[in-house]
């Protein structure tokens, strides 16, 4: 019997899903979830790939799991340190294969607010900012994001404020998978406990369906790998995500 | 052109002397990790008013001077807590009141910029950029190719801040200083800045340094002052001394207003400056 | 993307038969230093032809491969043998003769090219310059500041080599390579460059570069290939392995054509490759 | 009774005149006399300066002296490596004091030409090129070239082609020392064993003399140090420089 989903696992595990074989791939700050999808990616699949991260680390083989996804401790093991200016030039000069970049709103194309919710110069709420997107998701080969809530509050219709242009290639969230197809997203699968028409409520954009199905359910390797890394669950609790 | 004494090592509250009220100043280091913290809570002590503060992806440093209405002006990338923390609180408040100005970026065109006067250019290209709102918002300029290409490349502006501060592993008497784990954004900040501080975890013999000078972040003549402040970046990160202080990063979050328990149990005032 | 192997190490004839006739070609070092020169005799063994150099201060390399007949065009800073040994003679007979085609830069004009090519944008500021024919001769544009400086600036368009070969002190059989003393413009060649090939003075344990990741100019992932020629800087220096080999050179200087015995005399020929 | 110039001791103590206390002070490649002026003034002078080179030392102290002036030896005993990037950074951001550059033609605006004799298109003689020039001599504060000959074709009225400009703030000859004033290269000194009248005759361009006078001789200090630097001579041999 196939393992159920949780949405921490569903949101970890189908970040994770997006890393290919030998390809260049990114974690940054901020960015608990995709640190995780990575260092997964490392424990459940046969292939390898060319993990880098804000810490500088390249191929490391940290210790401990931190819980800042810029921890020093993820360039442990690592054979060179690839500085900051050193990853964010390998992505302008299109050397990135698959980029992990934060948002808060997501709108159907794919761009991206991490600014401001409300007007930008009297805002309702300041958010962290800038930070890697304006830059890597227009140069970066793949950029994928996640949000940890699913609603029409974090995946819009028309972003407060467009912080990055360019097209995310995947958005994951604890209900559902998107991708890039032809210029907007599209849905690709969804929560297998939860329904194309719960999708199309909760989304603020209207997307393609074709092809959509419900999302894979965690193959056994994927399920031992997260739980190496979150042993006593303080990764799910902080977390703190939901299906609903 | 800095005059060589015999040592540029001096108390903390003497290199945080040297920083004047409206001063712009860069902050190495990345969220909670290797930041100058000790050299942040001794200018609070001091009263430092009106900075701009130059970082990347500043968090802790920004959310307590923004507590001690230190700060006028922020210049960066992405700020927050980071993680489970979330947001920088008081950082926040202090943009939605509107009591702070904040010129936002992305961390590359805040680099962009620092290279821009690190290479003395009045300006520098940056990639991407394309579609986002923040060029109209910060009035950047785009340049079309020169050479035909067809490209227009967002260009920033140089932005030389008066000092960058640098919290490192280990320095020496003269200001050489080199960090272990990633320099973050520290080579271009010290490159870019008009004066150099570096706030060292510890004094290392010179003849150290003269046994692997690759490791050498920043040589001896660009920085101006040293201060020792062991366990200084306190409650953040120093690899591979110590780890994020996590309990007293929550603790600091759950006080309110400026946090003088806080203040007064940082290291810099429990443990004797070794200088 | 590099796929990756077990181990990127090659044979040296294997290193030289991925380089393309005709392709634009970074070589690291500067002049007699660390420059990757078993590559370069080994590309000349191979009758490579129609190549275009690029590289700050060439002079050995670029002098024995107009002798071979391997070049079409040099894009270079400053060009000498260096000191007491004076110009390169081949190359000076080529350019003389019109035989090879020269873009002449300063050594940070090129740099710049190089900066643009790194950082993904079409062209790069340079500081100076100002005054010279270089920009006429190059039909280098400038481009006024549009933050209303006043200040026009030179912008050098992106130079992007094929393949940049880096000769260092020591790699491993994932790619990842470190030199000791300056990395002379090794740095910005490897990031400029579409592919990076690695010639080095030995094998050492990946285990060694875990231990100071920070002294790693070049991750392994960033390197295509990787050959291992001991004392492969010969005449030149490896610091802090060996000097200039002075007779050599000069015995090479006073020869005419092409030097076959110099060739035969280069230590990849006579030692055994450690690969 | 004072020492005698030789025609290598007056080019290069000349150029350590230029030497000032605490300044940043540069030497690099081809450029043996200006490496052997720093290295002289470390050793003759009370007042230090800070010594970078275009081997990446910071204050070196090198255990031989090298040919080479781009020797990997001069970072020898440094604390630090400022490689290539860094120390021209320096220069165009304004950083730099004092760049000893070297030049196959000079004129009396203090600009150089080190790319070719004749026609660059169709050239009598290919010289080394830009280097360093173009770049450093508008952008350092004070730039120093040397001329092992002085004669109207290397101190020119119409250089052949301008590499540099900017404004030489010094050029030392074995038979002067100029200076600039005013924008225009002024005679500071001459060789005692010379006169105004062998300098002007000698020299390409026309100069404003006044104030100039026969050069100083050497102290002690200084012929000590380039003894201590030149043992056998192997220097001054190999520099193959005259008066006449």
């Amino acid at each position: 019997m196939p393992e159920r989903w949780s949405a921490f696992s569903y949101l970890v595990t189908n970040l994770a899903r997006f890393i290919r074989p030998d390809e260049v791939t990114f974690s940054g700050v901020n960015s608990t979830p995709p640190m995780l999808a990575c260092l997964l990616a490392k424990r459940a699949y046969d292939f390898d790939f060319v993990y880098i991260n804000v810490a500088g680390g390249v191929q490391p083989t940290p210790s401990v799991i931190p819980r800042s996804s810029s921890d020093p401790v993820l360039a442990e093991g690592s054979t060179a340190i690839f500085s900051n200016e050193d990853f964010y030039d390998l992505c302008t000069r299109g050397g990135m294969d698959l980029c992990f970049l934060g948002a808060a709103q997501v709108d159907g194309l794919g761009r991206t607010n991490v600014s401001a919710i409300g007007d930008w110069h009297a805002p309702k709420v300041r958010l962290p900012g800038g930070g890697g997107g304006a830059v890597m998701l227009p140069t970066a080969r793949r950029a994928v994001t996640w949000r940890t809530e699913h609603s029409r509050r974090t995946l819009v219709e028309k972003l407060d404020f467009v912080t990055a242009a360019g097209g995310l290639h995947g958005v994951v969230t604890p209900l559902a998978v998107f991708e890039l197809r032809d210029g907007s997203l599209a849905l690709r699968s969804w929560h297998p406990e939860a329904s194309l028409v719960e999708v199309q409520r909760r989304t603020g954009f209207a997307f393609d369906a074709t092809g959509a199905a419900p999302t894979p359910p965690p193959g056994a390797r994927e399920s031992a790998a997260l739980r190496s890394l979150d042993p006593d669950g303080q990764f799910e609790r902080e977390a703190n995500v939901a299906l609903r | 052109m800095i005059p060589m004494p015999f040592s540029k090592v001096v108390p903390l509250a003497g290199l945080a002397a040297l920083v004047p009220d409206g001063a712009s100043v860069a902050l190495g280091g990345s969220f909670l990790h290797r930041g100058p913290f000790a050299l942040v809570r001794e200018l609070i002590r001091q009263h430092r008013t009106y900075l701009e503060i130059v970082k990347q992806s500043p968090g802790y440093d920004i959310d307590i001077l923004c507590r001690a209405g230190a700060v006028a002006r922020v210049r960066a990338g992405i700020v927050a807590m980071e993680g489970h923390l979330g947001l920088a609180p008081a950082y926040r408040r202090a943009v939605e009141r509107q009591e702070i100005e904040l010129e936002e970026h992305a961390c590359m065109t805040l680099t962009a910029g620092l290279r821009a006067a690190a290479y003395g250019v009045p300006f520098q290209p940056v990639g991407g950029v394309h579609g986002s709102d923040l060029p109209a918002l910060n009035q950047w300029a785009s340049v079309p190719d020169p050479y035909g290409s067809g490209e227009n490349v967002w260009v920033i502006p140089a932005i030389r801040p008066d000092i960058a501060v640098i919290h490192v592993n280990e320095a020496n008497e003269r200001g050489d200083a080199r960090v272990y784990g990633t320099s973050h954004w520290d080579r271009i900040l010290s490159r870019a800045a008009k004066r150099v501080f570096v706030v060292a975890e510890k004094l290392a013999p010179v003849a150290s340094f003269r046994e692997r000078p690759e490791l050498t972040l920043i040589p001896g003549f660009m920085v101006e002052a040293v201060t020792v402040v062991p366990h200084g970046a306190w409650p953040g990160s120093c690899w591979p001394l110590y780890e994020v202080d996590y309990p007293a990063v929550e603790t600091y979050m759950q006080s309110e207003g400026l946090p003088e328990a806080h203040l007064a149990a940082a290291p810099e005032c429990r443990e004797p400056v070794h200088a």
